[in-house]
């Protein structure tokens, strides 16, 4: 099955991008360069949204991830003047280590977790099935049906932060 | 590899493994929150950990071949948005009052 | 019958008028100082006169209540032989969840009822009596806002049908007590006192709180007709086993509250507190709380006999070991306090011998009594200015011949000589004692008995008697506001024991057959009544005894304030490092560094109850010191740093993840 | 292929009080941007918008909006909760908002938004609802921490509850994932009954991982140990007035939603491995808290501990997990908003101010100076140490006694031994403020009116409630039929 | 046949321009003059040499607009789905958008007045 | 031969096609065009010498970038100050890819639409890429270690993201009234019939206030003028790109045109009817090649009107320019959104 396999390269090259750039995000001193890590990372879950048939959810990876909250991320960088993280040597070797043991642990137990778990789950599939290839009709009919309460109570979310960010960053407030 | 259900096609890579890779950004963001110390890049770590959660999402959904699994990642998407919004501002205001934003040195409150 | 919700209510309204008034006034005094001059001058008449109206009045009223329903009662249970019914006032449910319900009810029975009428009664006139030994107090209204308060809640714990009621009142008594034990907060001492009695408190509460649960959870409710299951053996959950751990819990609040066992440490400090509210509130009352506790589960009690050998020997040994230390003291209250903390161990003794009526009997007799002696040594300290020390005290006895006279007679009674109250009330407890067979914890008794009678003694000989010392021949008596209350409890001291003359002496033991009803009495061997004679000849031989040993040693006590008596000196000394120990308290406040440091220690098995003492005190000041050290160290672990709140977080996660997987 | 959802007037009514709070909210908002001088209005307008809110509530039953969201009497007594903590929050606040000038309109409207997001979260029947609200009360908290955005100690507070809060929302995700992925929906409703009554959870290893992490981030919200590292420094560094509310509601409604989840999980009780693990985690919180808030000198930092302390009884009633400790947890936690609300209320008015720390010192002497508040003070500290007759005592009697009566006896006793320690640093603050000699001058904030009525309210509410507690106890009830169906 | 696969001449085009991309630059390397001053080197500074650090914070105003533009993005993205089903949902529908959008055009409103789009 | 196959196949010959006339054809010609044309408006020659009338200028252009030298400045960023022109040109380059450049033609006995990929996100992916472009705009100031170049980033991207919500916006009318983000479903769309009887179903006609709005909002997204503040030489010097040479700034440049040219397509596409023309329905491979045609003219014709404005127009100030994206552009374009609903509900189209 060619086509299969096809998938499986495609699959393999985003999660290791993915992957990858992720460690390089945490391992990079640079902020701006760990920025730029992530949106490649970014890149590599949205290649994988569309394998999993998602890619309206893809496109908003790019266009809301990586084209506006880590844009505002750089911003706020170059606002800061954030350069790398002071080079001297680090005065928290505990948090470092077990910060990391922690993180492999849970990592660990997760993914051991998620290996041992039966396949298939329980209980059978109840919502909207998943309509190929033309998802965001029916994204759109679940938006305005059970999540409509959700969809107008964002709005709400949406107009706290406005007001939220503005009152914090704003130099002058009165 | 779950059978194929009604209007879903089956998957080409088995769901564990998309599983598996969403769990590893997870820990990964972890880790970065855990050691990072910028405030900044703590706050893109735990970004990054939203992120694994929703390919968790997306692959469940599509195991499941139920459509709600995208809605749900979809709604997180937009409230990473509004987050990030708020959690930039505070570090903005953060670095006016303490001209930092190295989190090891933002300790006034403590004990 | 009227209301009995009114009885602690008007109480509770008077702290409610003198409290607002207090507060107001002084807040508006603040505003007008601002701090400036010194803010402990006395209030104006017209203020102390409203305050000690309103104090006064309410409690007053509160006792003409009190009365109009318990003389009806009584006089009721009198034309009827089997004793009355209980009368039980549900005022409304106070708690209901799920399938229990807590009401606020009012419970007379003969229990109830006899400890309202002297409560209310010796309240009334500690009341009258602070009107005078106040008056030139800073605090004026707050003091008798507390008073009022300590007479709400003591009220509500004596007639609460429930234990969760009476542990409302339990609680109030504990808080007003600690409120009126750092009244002088200003002085050092005080402060450290109410820390002491709050500890003590706190772990009594622990076993009460427990012990209600563990009533709820035996017998589905916790109202006092508890009792009546009890006596019916009747449990909805737990075996023996339960109903021994919650009588030990419910004794373990009740050693709290009545200052027994290691937990009486915090009841001669609390001596800081004014005089009237040693009277009533360490003396009278509050501190009989714990025997009224465990009279009152009687029932439950008599289902463990192990609980009740227990309650018996930490009575007993709480009375013998208080009474050693009275020997020595010097300070007048002191004196009086250990007297209360031994007295209270005979009440526990006869409860722990299954003679709960006259652990009861000697509550009733104690609180007139010793509030007597109280009342009388704040006359004597107002009348030598705040004087403290009997050894600056002697030849009062012609200076204040109202408040000597008084205080001699309640000493008498206090000493157990007939036919003063004291007599009956311990006759009864020894005579209990003897009766259960217990005769290793009748001599006890009796040997404490024989201290008491010392002890009370030396202080009288110190006090009243030999020559004046210090400034004791300017001292002036007090006002009748102080007297008339005297006198009137020390004529009941005299009277107050002829409702129990014993069968053997041709009575028929009235408050014992009254109590009857409210109180478990299991078989107790009958003795013969000359055995019973005989008995009481003794331990009338063995004050006497005491009596006449303290007047040869401090008749005279015409030593210097140093060595106010060469005899009891000269014995002191040779006694070395018993005496020693003895007159320093037995070192309970050295704590362990005098467990290290007394050269006791070799022979520290031969007083094992001090070792015990010292022991147990320190574990009490230590775990104190070690729950502040915890603190001091795990508020580090709050360290300020966002990233390690962080990783407890995620650690969390972790460690309970491994914990759901390894289930 | 669904079609849309026909909005009903129905639905509107179920979700009205929150309707009206972010009308209001919004309002506000314009109003102080167009009208800025209408801004000593703000805190009437908002009690009034509390009242509406308060009026628009229905005792209806059922799912509305599609099973979003479900309206009965769990989600009338978050409500209440949630109105009465704004309400004291305003109340208390409006003054020292006032002297120090920062009263403007989005002080009131993120209250209202917070409380809008907390009753969604409480009352959502699916779990992106309950994420939303939580969202939605927790930004405007992050923005409300900041509020004096000029006071250091004020951005560390933001910064820390917010890092903490996203890490905390991250993991709440990640729960959420793996509860939808493994049981097939995130609806509640639908959830039901998926685990039969065994003793044992009948859930894979994924799924209890999953389910731990959305307790742990309820748990974070609760401040139970070991989640709770956020709590002290927000706390001490957060608005006063604000920490009213974040101290109070907020708990209530994440306990609730917690016990929701776990009982649309576990109708029948909680099974083995859950029960001592909330076990676990109300004893650290017990004794952690109660410990550590005995050696802390500043009021608002000892509050905080204390208050890990208090939810670590509260969370002895999850574990029991019967009818009985549910009503014992909602008196407790109704008594528990008035409580803890009068204590930072008044640790508002008798301190000097935002800018300076509130040591327990400053309070010497203040029970002359402001009688009033010192007593609403001393009262809320009797109440906060468990002594009856105030609702303290009832709300713990009710939490313990249901928990000795399902066998927890342990629970009960570490629940006793912890209140007693805390009754020593509890009493400590009644010490200082009627029986010590003033250290410095502190200036305070002048009484008005509305601090004084919200002074009387706490403190009528706190006594009331222990002595006549009926009306609470009823209500505690009809919120707990809703779980439990009897 | 699923979706993925209609994207995957967009992966192969993206490859393509990447791949153009660091051809046109590695001939750039290749061919072009490689001599290094100083003076050529250092930062453009109108002439002027260079003083200070030339990373110099900036204004909180693009912040401001970067945070707006976020959330009315997301409004947007919310509109996408919206679009493709209106003609089905109809009014009610189309009411359901306009009270999210109405809110979000308040908080513009605030925006607006307040000054977050004010350019000093 | 496999799906998949068969699919890279194609996608590879079309993108052969489309980035052969745009690279190959177009791009050379329009910076010749636009050069040339600035002399006719400016009463200038213009480049004259490279070729006939200069036709080769834009070639010698190129060739000169090729050989300057590439000068990263001290204390740059050099990963970064490379990645820059790259982040900008991949997105202009792959923008092309969901644009219908024609109908569906039948070759070698299989229908094949005139367009890279049809996917049904169509239109998010072209702003999905746009917003990608910011990340080239700012790290383009960022890496440069100039102050000038880092506030021009600045100023671009902030630009950018002011007119990409407008812009998005007044695109989602054109989808509400299609149905669907498929463009080559809005094309057939507007093929599909007639407004108000008598013009054609051109989204220009009932969204025109849209249409403006996306028409202005591309100009700016493109930093052309009057919307090129960040290379306003006064203020700025040279924006982003002031520590650019040589071929990196070659790559700014040619991103600049190739957005040029997906933005003219674009609007071709969304307002224009794309490849289709009123009352002209031809089918087979004639049909096709008229379609690409049209297509062609059409998007001609939206270059032709980039270049001429850019000669004409006197340049905003940065606060005038934001004003008009946040208070004027954002508001409208929302009011066009009801405005089209409106529409749609009254079944007017």
């Amino acid at each position: 099955m060619p086509a299969l396999n096809g998938q499986l390269v495609v699959f393999g090259f985003a999660s290791f991008l993915a992957l990858a750039f992720a460690l390089l995000m945490v391992v990079q001193k640079t902020p701006v360069r760990s920025v730029l890590s992530l949106v490649v990372t970014f890149f590599g879950l949205s290649v994988l949204a569309i394998l999993l048939a998602a890619p309206f959810i893809a496109a908003l990876q790019i266009f809301v991830y990586a084209g506006a909250i880590l844009v505002l991320f750089l911003f706020v960088i170059m606002l800061l003047n954030l350069k790398e993280e002071a080079a001297d040597k680090d005065d928290r070797p505990v948090q470092r280590t077990l910060g990391l043991l922690v993180a492999l642990a849970l990592g660990g137990l997760l993914a051991g977790a998620t290996l041992r778990a039966p396949v298939p789950p329980r209980g059978a599939p109840t919502g909207t099935p998943i309509p190929l290839p033309d998802e965001i009709p029916a994204l759109g009919r679940l938006l305005f049906s059970d999540y409509l309460l959700a969809f107008e109570v964002l709005s709400l979310l949406l107009l706290v932060a406005a007001v939220g960010a503005l009152l914090l960053s704003k130099r002058r407030f009165e | 590899m779950t059978g194929a259900l009604p209007g879903v096609a089956p998957m080409a890579v088995p769901p564990g493994a998309f599983l598996v890779v969403g769990t590893l950004l997870f820990a990964i963001g972890l880790a970065g929150a855990l050691l990072k110390r910028n405030a900044l890049l703590i706050f893109l770590s735990i970004e990054l950990m939203m992120n694994a959660v929703n390919l968790l999402f997306l692959t469940y959904a599509r195991m499941r071949g139920d459509l709600a699994g995208q809605m749900i990642v979809f709604f997180v998407i937009a409230v990473a948005a509004a987050e990030a919004a708020v959690g930039l501002a505070i570090f903005v205001a953060l670095f006016r009052a303490h001209r930092t934003v190295d989190v090891d040195k933002i300790a006034l409150l403590k004990w | 019958m009227n209301q009995l919700w009114l009885i602690p209510v008007l109480p509770l309204a008077g702290f409610l008028v003198n409290g607002l008034v207090a507060l107001v006034a002084s807040s508006s005094r603040a505003e007008k100082e601002s701090g400036a001059d010194q803010p402990g001058a006395p209030l104006p008449y017209a203020q102390r006169l409203f305050h000690g109206l309103v104090g006064v009045g309410s409690v007053g009223l509160a006792t003409v209540l009190a009365f109009a329903a318990v003389v009806p009662y009584v006089l009721g249970s009198m034309h009827n032989a089997e004793g009355l019914a209980p009368v039980v006032q549900r005022v409304y449910t106070w708690m209901a969840a799920g399938d229990y319900s807590v009401d606020v009810a009012f419970r007379l029975d003969a229990l109830s009822a006899l400890m309202l009428s002297f409560v209310t009664f010796v309240g009334t006139l500690i009341h009258l009596y602070s009107v005078g030994y106040m008056q030139k107090e800073e605090g004026y209204g707050r003091y008798f806002s507390y008073l009022n308060l300590f007479m709400f809640a003591m009220l509500t714990l004596v007639l609460a049908d429930n234990l969760p009621l009476l542990f409302v009142g339990w609680e109030g008594v504990g808080l007003c007590s600690y409120l009126l034990i750092g009244y002088y907060y200003d002085k050092d001492f005080a402060v450290a006192a109410g820390k002491k009695a709050f500890i003590a408190n706190r772990v009594g509460d622990l076993g009460m709180v427990l012990g209600i649960f563990g009533v709820f959870a035996l017998f589905g409710t916790a109202d006092f007709s508890f009792v009546e299951l009890a006596k019916r053996q009747v449990f909805a959950g737990g075996a023996p086993l339960g109903v021994y751990a919650v009588c030990l819990l419910l004794f373990l609040g009740a050693c709290g509250k009545s200052a027994q066992g290691p937990l009486y440490v915090w009841l001669p400090d609390a001596m800081a507190g004014p005089t009237p509210v040693s009277a009533l509130i360490h003396a009278a009352t509050m501190v009989t709380a714990g025997v009224y506790l465990v009279a009152r589960c009687s029932a439950l009690f008599v289902l463990s006999p192990d609980a009740l050998t227990l309650v018996a020997w930490i009575g007993a040994g709480t009375a013998i070991f208080a009474a050693t230390i009275g020997l020595a003291q010097n300070d007048i209250k002191k004196v009086l306090a250990y007297s209360t903390v031994s007295q209270l161990g005979y009440m526990f003794l006869a409860c722990g011998v299954g003679a709960f009526s006259a652990g009861i009997f000697h509550v009733f007799t104690h609180a007139f009594f010793k509030a007597c002696l109280f009342l009388g040594s704040g006359s004597v300290i107002m009348s030598m200015h705040h004087e403290q020390d009997m050894r600056q005290m002697g030849g009062l006895a012609a200076r204040i011949p109202q408040t000597f006279r008084t205080m001699l007679v309640t000493t008498l009674a206090i000493a157990g000589i007939f036919p003063l109250a004291g007599f009956f009330s311990k006759d009864a407890v020894l005579g209990a004692t003897a009766a259960s067979g217990h005769w290793a914890l009748y001599a006890v008794g009796l040997l404490t008995a024989g201290l008491t009678a010392f002890y009370m003694f030396r202080l009288v000989s110190m006090t009243f008697f030999g020559k004046a010392r210090g400034h004791a021949e300017h001292a002036h008596e007090s006002p009748a506001t102080m007297t008339v209350p005297l006198w009137i409890l020390a004529a009941l001291s005299v009277v107050a024991g002829f409702v129990g003359v014993p069968a053997a002496l041709g009575g028929s033991d009235r408050i014992g057959r009254f109590l009857e009803a409210s109180v478990a009495h299991p078989e107790i061997h009958e003795m013969s009544h000359g055995l019973e004679i005989g008995l009481m000849l003794l331990s009338l031989g063995v004050a006497v005894t005491g009596l006449a040993w303290a007047w040869r040693w401090y008749g005279k006590a015409d030593g210097p304030a140093e060595a106010v008596s060469p005899q009891a000196h000269a014995f002191y000394e040779k006694t070395g490092a018993l005496g020693r120990l003895v007159g320093n308290k037995w070192n309970v406040d050295e704590g362990i560094e005098a467990l290290v440091l007394s050269p006791f220690r070799k022979i520290g098995t031969f007083l094992w109850r001090g070792f015990d003492a010292l022991f147990i005190d320190g574990i009490a000041n230590a775990s104190a010191f070690l729950v502040e050290l915890a603190g001091d160290l795990l508020r580090f672990f709050t360290t300020g740093h966002v990233r390690n709140y962080a990783l407890t977080f995620a650690l969390g996660i972790a460690v309970l993840i491994v914990y759901v997987w390894v289930r | 292929m669904t079609g849309f959802l026909h909005v009903t007037g129905a639905d509107l009514a179920c979700v009205a009080p929150e309707l009206v709070l972010a009308a209001f909210a919004t309002l506000i908002l314009l109003l102080d941007a167009f009208a800025r001088r209408l801004r000593t209005f703000f805190p009437y307008v908002t009690l009034l918008a509390l009242a509406l809110a308060n009026l628009a509530g229905r005792d209806t039953t059922g799912t509305f909006f599609g099973g979003a969201v479900e309206s009965s009497g769990l989600s009338r007594f978050i409500e209440l909760i949630a109105l009465g903590a704004v309400a004291l929050a305003v109340l208390g606040g409006a003054a020292t908002l006032e002297r120090d000038r920062r009263g403007q309109g989005e002080f009131y409207a993120l209250l209202l938004f917070s409380a809008t997001g907390l009753i969604l979260m409480a009352r959502g029947v699916d779990l992106l609802i309950v994420f939303l609200g939580l969202e939605l009360m927790s930004l405007s908290l992050y923005v409300l921490a900041a509020w004096y955005r000029d006071v250091p100690a004020a951005t560390e507070a933001a910064l820390k509850y917010f890092l903490t809060g996203a890490l905390a929302s991250a993991f709440l995700l990640y729960g959420i994932a793996t509860v939808y992925g493994r049981l097939g929906t995130t609806s509640l409703t639908r959830l039901q009954g998926l685990a039969s009554g065994s003793a044992r959870d009948p859930f894979d290893v994924l799924l209890k991982a999953g389910l731990l992490a959305i307790v742990a981030a309820f748990s974070f919200k609760i401040a139970l140990v070991p989640f709770h590292g956020w709590a002290p420094d927000v706390y001490q560094g957060m608005t006063t007035p604000a920490v009213t509310f974040l101290s109070t509601a907020p708990k209530a409604g994440a306990l609730i939603v917690l016990i929701r989840v776990l009982h649309a999980l576990f109708p029948s009780g909680l099974p083995d491995p859950w029960r001592p693990l909330f076990g676990v985690l109300a004893v650290l919180s017990i004794l952690f808290g109660n410990v550590v808030a005995l050696s802390q000198r500043d009021l608002k930092r000892m509050l905080a501990y204390s208050g890990i302390a208090q939810m670590g009884y509260a969370a002895i009633a999850v574990a029991t997990f019967t009818p009985e400790a549910f009503e014992g947890l909602f008196v407790f936690l109704a008594g528990y908003l008035v409580t803890n609300a009068a204590a930072f209320l008044t640790v508002a008015a008798l301190s000097a101010g935002e800018k300076e720390p509130r040591s327990l010192g400053d309070l010497a002497g203040l029970g002359r100076r402001h009688p009033l508040a010192a007593s609403v003070l001393t009262l809320s500290m009797l109440s906060l140490a468990g002594l009856p007759p105030t609702v303290g005592f009832i709300g713990k009697f009710l939490v313990f006694r249901a928990a000795v009566d399902s066998g927890l006896v342990w629970l009960a006793l570490i629940g006793v031994l912890g209140s007693l320690v805390s009754v020593g640093y509890y009493l400590r603050v009644v010490y200082v403020l009627w029986m010590k000699e003033p250290v410095r001058e502190v200036t305070l904030v002048p009484e008005d009116l509305l601090s004084g009525a919200a002074f009387l309210l706490t403190a009528a509410l706190m006594l009331a409630w222990g002595v006549f507690p009926r009306a609470l106890l009823e209500l505690a009830r009809g919120a707990a039929v809703t779980l439990t169906g009897r | 046949m699923g979706t993925p696969l209609a994207f995957l001449p967009i992966l192969l085009m993206m490859m393509g321009a990447v791949g153009v991309g660091l051809l046109l630059l590695g001939l750039n390397a290749l061919i072009g003059r490689k001599v290094r001053t100083k003076r050529k080197l250092s930062p453009y500074e109108s002439g002027m040499p260079l003083l200070d650090d030339s990373h110099k914070r900036i204004s909180v105003k693009f912040f401001i607009v970067a945070m707006i533009f976020i959330l009315f993005d997301v409004e947007a993205a919310f509109l996408y789905p919206w679009a493709v089903v209106f003609r089905q949902g109809g009014w009610p529908v189309f009411l359901e958008m306009l009270v999210f959008v109405f809110i979000l055009l308040l908080g513009f409103a605030y925006l607006w007045k307040k000054g977050a789009f004010e350019w000093d | 031969m496999s799906p998949t196959l068969a699919v890279a196949l194609e996608g590879a010959a079309k993108i052969a096609f489309v980035w052969g006339v745009v690279l190959g054809a177009v791009l050379p010609n329009l910076i010749w065009v636009e050069r040339r044309m600035a002399g006719l408006i400016q009463d200038r020659p213009g480049p004259n010498r490279v070729g006939p009338f200069g036709l080769f200028q834009a070639i010698a252009d190129i060739l000169k970038m090729f050989m300057k030298e590439d000068v990263v400045p001290m204390y740059a960023d050099r990963l970064l100050h490379t990645l820059a022109p790259l982040i900008l040109l991949v997105p202009a380059m792959t923008t092309f890819a969901v644009i219908p450049f024609g109908s569906t033609i039948r070759l070698f006995g299989r229908d094949i639409p005139l367009v890279i990929a049809d996917v049904n996100i169509g239109i998010l992916y072209v702003f999905a890429l746009t917003s990608v472009g910011i990340y080239g705009l700012v790290l383009a100031g960022w890496a440069s270690n100039n102050k000038y170049a880092l506030l021009g980033g600045l100023r671009s991207s902030a630009q950018v993201i002011s007119y990409e919500l407008a812009m998005g916006i007044a695109a989602i009318s054109v989808f509400l009234a299609a149905g669907s983000l498929r463009l080559t479903k809005v094309v057939e769309y507007q093929a599909s019939g007639t407004f108000l009887g008598f013009l054609p179903l051109w989204n220009c006609f009932p969204q025109a206030l849209g249409c403006v709005i996306f028409v202005v909002s591309a100009f700016a997204e493109t930093n052309r003028l009057p919307f090129d503040l960040p290379e306003a030489e006064a203020e700025l010097v040279a924006g982003y790109h002031t520590e650019y040479s040589a071929f990196r700034f070659g790559m700014f440049f040619m991103a600049e045109y190739l957005n040029l040219i997906a933005a003219s397509a674009m609007m071709a596409t969304l307002y224009f009817g794309g490849w289709s023309l009123p009352l002209l329905h031809l089918t087979g491979l004639l049909g096709g090649l008229v379609s690409v045609a049209v297509f062609a003219a059409k998007t001609g014709f939206f270059i032709f009107l980039f270049v001429w404005v850019r000669w004409t127009l006197p340049r905003f100030r940065f606060d005038q320019l934001m004003n008009l994206g946040w208070k004027v552009f954002l508001p409208l374009s929302l009011l066009n959104l009801i405005w089209t609903g409106v529409l749609v509900l009254a079944k007017v189209i």
